[in-house]
């Protein structure tokens, strides 16, 4: 295990970041774990819940960036409810995304590429077009098995589109997109 | 009494939720609750966009609050929680004035802040209210035991969503008691089901959608209600990967409150869609309702 | 029977159990009254009611606690009244409202202007007429109509109270309410629009015209300290008698503040200022604030209690600043 | 006035960024100073003395000391001008340690605004006048209001001193929480032993007047001369023929009502003796629940109570009792653990508090001390602690620590194994605060040789599979989320100020924090006194605590009485307003804003005029600041005091 | 001499005796570094703070007046800042009518234990006071201001304000 020199390996500016970006004080944090006790994805993740909150503390920017659990948290905000110090944990999960996605990191790729695909359908629908994410996910990952036991169960059922529900306003969509990309690049 | 509401139904409703958007819009105007479509509504980014940035899902989100404003109401009901997470988030976050300025950016138009969003459940709760749907029962259903499922953020957090208890919600409860159903204490109503990693990580909704059934099941539920498409889809549609993956053999209904609601007002099969469900609740709802067991 | 004749008949009947009743009457020209004070039948023929009778009766309770007295009062009055009652600085046993609707009553100053500026002399005044929309005042033989929402005091142009909220004896029919006129603020309008140092200007201008006679004190209905106001005062302390203009704002500080939540906007402060200096748009601007910060109106209700007399453990309106 | 200015040096704490040569020398030049110097600490016995010296030497009038904070040698300094004969009034301190010296290097600056702060002591000096304290004569009988452990041991020790002492309980028993738990800890003794010996000594006691099931309804005076009326509540059952048979409970025919002293976790009849060591040992009625008020007829009881002692149509009544000074020892309540929904408190009947708890371990419980669990009555075997229920959660608004509970949770754990056998306890705990004598080692044994399993992390959730309690929780210390089935979930319910706390603040017009618990005048050296004169603290309502602490504060605080009584006269600070009686107009504002209805309306030559009451001013000078002549003046804060320090500052 | 030219502002405190003044003390003996510019009146509660004492002590000539008491609620006279509160926020609001920036005074509460508070709200409102500057003087209106003010009140009469 690696011993972490807390005088050297302290990034206060990490720290700093994502107080700011997420609004949250992470020093009112008293581990008491109990959003690793409620976090239904625990068994998943590489590193429970509380210990990234520790980690932010300690300023461990790298350990905590390249987490798996940061790309595991679903975002279901029993931490958040539960924290005895209202702390919204989930908000930080979700600003070590930002940040992740910022450094190019990604522990779960399969994840990253699946919420891209479904922006990027978004982005050129201006609504979700389920059955044409799953095909660019899959192209994408080439995870090609993805779902297809449940392909006969639910095709039947005319319930999945076979063409987009394209809006008249996608193209104001698509500016979101652009402009956020112009704005986040500047 | 009509009140009138704009209808945000939110991307799964064309497609994969499609019986929720039926049975919703068939049981809403059965009750007086007139749903207005928003015109072009587009959709809110879901759980995606707010994981990329927050700037960016509030802005997919403003976009649609202003279209709601621009119809000159006040407020939206949706029937999908995450669809409601991202409407109310934005919101909330667009109350720090240099937050909006950075959305108001990404815009074509400007979003005004006030309209309110709510979901379906609490719109019937409040707007419609248990007496009016107890006066709407045509066929009570009278020996059906139900276990609602609220999914994990139908009320988180609780400071956000202001609606119902965020551990213990019963709005759904009360719906289907007024139904007539007899409704079983369900310990895990809020727990999440493993929500989108159906498609990235079946094995993580696998494990925790298993435990929901063995939940519900174990309490004695004929069927589980429902209140989210991403809920119903874990839940219904991948039972059989849950099955799979737990060495369980579960086959137990898993409906919309909607379509329950839709049974117990005489509506029309079509506008239920038991159908479209994977396993279809008839079998074990007549069973119920003819008392039989 | 005209409302001035029914007054002066109610007053007639109630004077046998009274001291005196206060009121108006003609001063030392027509367009000039004084405060009256009735003590027999042939007092009360002078009494009169009109546009002329700018004086606040209420300013002489105080003086006369322990005797039984009764007063003549304008919707504007009546409030400085009720102010005193809830202070229990005079006592309802011991008073006896009269009123009558207001159409509202002139500002001698604004009134002096309109003739100055026809190139009559204002003094000597012979004839005062009035037909509720306008004034027609007659001096050195000429004649000068001047509508009343032109000479009106401010404060009436802003009137909520055209009627007394407090009243014993009410003769007439009530007056109807006024809208409220914009003009009637254009005093704090103008101060609101001033920068800070332009304000610290203003005053100084207006304090070095100061000629600290406490006219506006003596004048204020809601001054009950009289010989004991601290501005003279030695034990304590606050001001000295030095002819400057911090030592004479200190004044205008202290009178507004001691008026925070008593202040009923009568303006008799004004109205005596021989300099015209604006020193009741402290006061409004003291009263607008209280009635942002604790919804309060000083003067419309006895049992109230003052705002900065009680407090509330959380308040709604007040944030304190994070440090 | 002579003035004499004495700057300390305070060894290198002052002189080390101050020079206090300057600051001497430029006192000089101030109005009505004659003399002023330097000093090396002007708190020690030659520091003291030199100012005495100087005030015969010079002829001093007054005195200036610029050294620490007035905070800590006022009193000090007063004294020793006092012994030199003058008034002790007639003395000022200039702060220039803690506020000038400690809190900045540069030495220009400092000794600039310690000749500020010198500056502003001497105008202020200039206008302070002797004060002479008035005195007054003490009625020697003293109030407890709370008799559980703490109030007990204040009125024991108060009686046991030669006082009268009144003690007044709110339930029908005296007791307290103390009387309700199985053991105690650390010594694992039983409570009801040890608490029942002094319960009885109450009861004996000549001195003691107990009113028991009554509350304080409104005090008023001051100390030495306090009148309290006491709202005793009607029982309906005559307590002089009352003799606690309990013939009447066993015919009672309402039997199924919560038994408020085994925390509703069992049933008890509407005519009640609450537990068998109950003192005094005599039946009530509970009117809510009682057939014959209920539903108008039964008179079960009235029938054969054999000494007829049942009083249908008994009224409260009010009793005036005149103290001189008065104990609250009103305790504290608990957190309602239904707020923490996902715990299933008050949902699930196998989730209870640990006082519930001590019920069921206790003999005299509802189980006879057998651990049964409330839903189906089977002997739990696993059995799952939960700490911090509704302590330590900013998100409850209870951010505070409850002190006592991981006590007690040790002591239940090591209980439930001398019960249970083969039974299992778990202890999800964050920290385990164990700071008093053998407190830690008992924790420790409670895991050592008790095997408690404690589990460093909270609980998310407790649910229901079946006929367990799926308690789901994380273990911090090995990274990872647990689970245990349990039978039964004991949570350790934070302490929250007593129901009605702050209303009886009100009443004895002491201060309480923003959670209701009473406020004490300083944390440290004045932990039972409270800034009420007279009045004074014992056990948990100012915070929390455990037995050993209650207890002790209970006799601090009849310490802390006997000492005031030991006086036959008082003196009251002489640092109160007075009226200028020529000034006064009397309208009044003072008395409506006064927070210790210390001002008065009296009658002078026929015109109203306010007075103050000496005894009970308290000094704040609210009215001096309300009223708008000037006529009411806080003597040593008058306005022309202030005035003079801030035209000293403007001007300087 | 006593306010350094250059360096200090004139800055008045008024503390309660029992939590503000004793949280300045925490701060000493804590030797939490802070500004020389205040002088601290001390004053038995923050209810004894006559607005009025502000008021002069800012026409006479202060930079910036700092009050501070006992947190509401914990009033060692049980309600003293609560009137206080009120009184203040009132004079708060009057200041700039007078033509007295508001920023120039400030009150707060900070308990006997808070001398970290302490330090903070001095070196903040110092920052504040000095980032104002020295206080314009009511006797020392520049000449072209006044005949400014004077010119626009003398076209519309002396009660017409501009």
């Amino acid at each position: 295990m690696n011993i972490i020199n807390l005088t050297r390996d302290y990034d206060e500016d990490f720290v700093h970041r994502v107080e700011e970006e997420s609004g949250q004080k992470v020093s009112l944090c008293y581990q008491c774990g109990n959003c690793t006790a409620g976090c239904p994805y625990t068994f998943v993740y590489d590193i429970p819940v509380s210990q990234i909150m520790r980690l932010v503390q300690a300023g461990q920017k790298k350990t905590v960036l390249s987490s798996k659990s940061i790309w595991l948290c679903a975002t279901c905000e029993s931490c958040t409810t539960r924290c005895p110090n209202n702390i919204d944990v989930a908000c930080i999960m979700d600003v070590l995304r930002h940040m992740a996605r910022r450094e190019g990191l990604a522990a779960v790729p399969q994840v990253k590429t699946f919420w891209d695909s479904f922006l990027d359908s978004v982005r050129a629908h201006g609504r979700v077009f389920e059955l044409g994410l799953l095909i660019n996910y899959v192209a994408k990952t080439g995870r090609f098995w993805t779902d297809m036991d449940l392909g006969p169960k639910i095709l039947p059922k005319g319930k999945l589109a076979m063409k987009p529900h394209e809006i008249q306003g996608k193209e104001h969509v698509a500016r979101i997109f652009e402009r956020f990309e112009r704005e986040s690049n500047s | 009494m009509s009140e009138a509401i704009a209808y945000y139904p939110g991307c799964s409703g064309l497609g994969t939720s499609k019986e929720y958007d039926t049975s919703t819009r068939a049981v809403c105007a059965a009750l007086g609750l007139s749903l207005v479509d928003i015109p072009d509504w587009s959709c809110c980014g879901s759980t995606p966009a707010h994981t990329k940035d927050h700037t960016l899902s509030a802005a997919l989100s403003a976009r649609n609050l202003q279209l709601v404003a621009n119809m000159g109401m006040t407020a939206a009901a949706t029937p999908c929680p995450s669809c409601l997470t991202n409407l109310r988030t934005a919101n909330h976050r667009i109350e720090a004035a240099p937050f909006k300025a950075k959305v108001d950016k990404l815009l074509d138009e400007p979003y005004g802040g006030d309209v309110n969003a709510i979901s379906v459940l609490q719109a019937l709760v409040e707007n419609v209210g248990l007496d009016t749907i107890k006066a709407a029962v045509r066929t009570p259903l009278k020996g059906l035991k139900v276990a609602c499922y609220y999914g994990c953020i139908m009320n988180r957090p609780p400071e956000l969503m202001a609606f119902d208890d965020c551990e213990n919600p019963m709005a759904m409860d009360n719906i289907l008691a007024a139904l007539g159903a007899e409704v079983v204490p369900f310990p895990l109503k809020v727990e999440c089901c493993g929500a989108s990693y159906g498609i990235p990580r079946p094995d993580v909704t696998a494990k925790l959608s298993g435990k929901l059934l063995e939940a519900a099941v174990g309490v004695g539920a004929d069927m589980v209600a429902v209140a989210c498409p991403l809920c119903q889809m874990n839940l219904d549609l991948r039972q059989s990967q849950v099955n799979r993956a737990m060495g369980t053999n579960y086959r137990i209904p898993v409906p919309y409150f909607t379509q329950l609601m839709g049974v117990a007002m005489n509506i029309a099969d079509t506008e239920i869609g038991f159908g479209k469900l994977n396993v279809d609740p008839r079998p074990v709802l007549s069973r119920a309702l003819s008392g039989a067991d | 029977m005209s409302r001035l004749e029914e007054l002066k008949t109610r007053i007639r009947e109630a004077l046998p159990g009274l001291e005196c009743v206060i009121g108006w009457q003609q001063g030392y020209d027509a367009l000039h009254n004084t405060p009256l004070f009735m003590r027999s039948d042939a007092d009360v023929d002078k009494l009169t009611w009109g546009v002329l009778n700018v004086h606040n009766p209420a300013v002489y309770l105080p003086t006369m606690a322990g005797k039984k007295v009764g007063v003549v009062v304008k919707g504007c009055d009546s409030r400085s009244v009720v102010e005193l009652l809830q202070e229990k600085l005079i006592d309802r046993d011991n008073v006896v409202i009269f009123a009558a609707g207001c159409d509202g009553v002139v500002d001698l100053t604004k009134v002096k202007a309109k003739l100055a500026a026809a190139g009559v002399s204002a003094g000597n005044a012979e004839k005062v007429a009035t037909d509720g929309k306008t004034v027609s005042v007659t001096a050195g033989g000429q004649t000068v109509a001047m509508p009343l929402a032109e000479v009106c005091a401010d404060k009436c142009l802003r009137c909520q109270f055209p009627n007394a909220v407090l009243a014993d004896v009410f003769v007439g029919d009530p007056a109807p309410q006024p809208t409220p006129n914009p003009t009637g603020n254009a005093d704090l309008d103008a101060l609101d629009a001033m920068s800070v140092d332009d304000r610290m200007a203003f005053w100084r201008y207006h304090m070095d015209r100061c000629i600290r006679c406490y006219a506006c004190r003596n004048a204020c209905p809601m001054c009950v300290c009289r010989d004991h106001c601290i501005a003279q005062s030695r034990e304590p302390h606050w001001l000295s008698q030095e002819d400057s203009v911090t030592e004479k704002l200190m004044f205008q500080v202290v009178h507004a503040m001691h008026l925070a939540g008593r202040c009923t906007e009568c303006g008799e402060c004004q109205r005596a200022c021989p300099m015209d200096i604006p020193v009741l748009a402290l006061k409004k601007h003291l009263n607008r604030t209280i009635h942002d910060l604790f919804n309060y109106q000083a003067g419309v209700d006895v049992a109230a209690i003052p705002p900065l007399l009680q407090f509330k453990l959380e308040e709604d309106n007040i944030k304190e600043r994070g440090w | 006035m002579r003035i004499g200015v004495f700057v300390c040096h305070c060894g290198s704490n002052i002189e080390g960024t101050v020079d206090t040569g300057i600051v001497a020398k430029t006192a000089l030049d101030f109005p009505e100073v004659v003399f002023a110097t330097d000093t090396m600490y002007a708190c020690s016995e030659p520091g003291q003395d030199g100012i005495i010296q100087a005030i015969k030497d010079k002829n001093l009038t007054g005195v200036v000391v610029a050294s620490c904070t007035p905070r800590m040698h006022e009193p000090t300094f007063r004294r020793a001008v006092e012994r030199a004969g003058l008034n002790r009034f007639m003395f000022e301190m200039a702060n220039i340690r803690e506020h000038v010296s400690w809190i900045g290097k540069d030495r220009e600056a400092n000794t600039n605004k310690s000749v500020d702060l010198v500056r502003i002591a001497v105008e202020k000096l200039r206008r302070d006048a002797p004060l002479i304290p008035s005195k007054f004569s003490v009625n020697k009988r003293v109030m407890i209001i709370g008799g559980g452990v703490a109030g007990i041991q204040a009125a024991l020790d108060c009686a046991d001193g030669g006082l009268e002492v009144v003690l007044v309980e709110r339930d029908s028993s005296i007791g307290g929480k103390m009387a309700k738990l199985d053991k105690t800890f650390p010594t694992v003794d039983c409570s009801s032993c040890i608490l029942g010996p002094k319960m009885v000594d109450v009861a004996q006691h000549p001195n003691i007047t107990l009113h028991a099931y009554s509350e304080v309804d409104a005090i008023s005076g001051y100390v030495g001369n306090f009148q309290v009326q006491v709202k005793k509540k009607a029982t309906y059952v005559d307590w002089e023929l009352c003799t606690g048979c309990g013939a009447c409970m066993e015919k009672c025919p309402s039997k199924k009502n919560p038994d408020v002293f085994n925390e509703k976790i069992g049933p008890c009849t509407s005519i009640n003796i609450p537990f068998p060591q109950a003192i005094p040992k005599k039946a009530y009625i509970d009117a809510t629940t009682c057939r014959q008020f209920v539903k108008g007829k039964c008179g079960v009881c009235a029938k054969v109570c054999p000494t007829g002692a049942i009083r249908y149509d008994m009224t409260d009544e009010i009793v005036t009792e005149d103290v001189g000074a008065i104990v609250a020892a009103t305790g504290y309540d608990l957190f309602d653990i239904s707020k923490i929904a996902e715990y299933g408190g008050g949902r699930y009947p196998d989730v209870i508090t640990g006082l519930q708890y001590e019920r069921l371990l206790s003999a005299s419980g509802p189980t006879g001390g057998h651990i049964k669990r409330p839903s189906d009555g089977k002997e739990p075997k696993n059995i799952v602690f939960i700490q911090c229920v509704g302590s330590r959660d900013k998100s409850l608004d209870r951010p505070y620590c409850s002190g006592f509970c991981c006590m007690y949770t040790a002591k239940q754990t090591i209980l439930t194994k001398d019960h249970i056998p083969d039974s299992q306890s778990y202890v999800f705990y964050m920290d385990i605060r164990a700071p008093g004598k053998m407190y830690d080692e008992f924790t420790r044994r409670a895991m050592e040789e008790y095997g408690a399993r404690y589990i460093r992390g909270r609980v998310a959730m407790v649910y229901p599979k079946g006929d367990k309690l799926m308690v789901r929780g994380a273990d911090t210390l090995a990274g990872t989320q647990v689970e245990i089935e349990a039978d039964l979930v004991v949570l350790a319910a934070g302490a929250e100020a007593a129901k009605g706390a702050p209303q009886l603040a009100e009443k004895l017009r002491i201060s309480y924090d923003k959670y209701g618990f009473f406020m004490e005048s300083h944390p440290k050296l004045k932990p039972v006194e409270t800034n009420t004169a007279g009045v004074y603290l014992a056990g948990s309502c100012q915070g929390p605590k455990d037995i050993p602490q209650s207890v002790g504060q209970g006799s601090a605080a009849a310490a802390k009485v006997l000492a005031l009584f030991s006086k036959d006269m008082l003196e009251s600070d002489p640092q109160i307003s007075r009226v200028d009686i020529k000034r006064c107009v009397g309208c009044g504002k003072c008395i409506m804003t006064c927070p210790f209805k210390a001002i008065k309306e009296v009658e002078f030559r026929g015109q109203k005029k306010a007075e103050v009451i000496e005894t009970v001013c308290q000094g704040c000078g609210i009215c001096t600041s309300t009223c708008p002549q000037g006529a009411i003046q806080l003597s040593h804060f008058t306005d022309n005091q202030i005035l003079a320090e801030v035209n000293a500052l403007c001007q300087s | 001499m006593p306010v350094l030219t250059g360096k200090e502002l004139r800055i008045v405190g008024f503390l309660c005796n029992w939590c503000s003044y004793g949280g300045a003390d925490t701060a000493g003996v804590g030797r939490f570094n802070q500004p020389t510019d205040l002088r601290i009146i001390r004053v038995p509660c923050s209810g004894r703070i006559d607005p009025l004492f502000i008021a002069k002590t800012l026409i006479g000539g202060a930079d910036g007046v700092l009050v501070s008491g006992c947190h509401p609620r914990d009033c060692h006279y049980a309600e003293g800042n609560f009137y206080a509160r009120r009184r203040l926020e009132v004079l708060k609001r009057f200041l700039p009518i007078l033509g007295i920036d508001p920023g120039r005074f400030d009150y707060t509460w900070v308990s006997a234990s808070e001398g970290q508070r302490w330090q903070k709200v001095v070196t903040v409102f110092t920052e504040q006071i000095h980032a104002l500057g020295p206080a314009p003087r009511f006797d020392a209106v520049a000449p072209e201001l006044l005949a400014k003010i004077a010119g626009a009140i003398g076209q519309g009469g002396n009660r017409v304000a501009a």
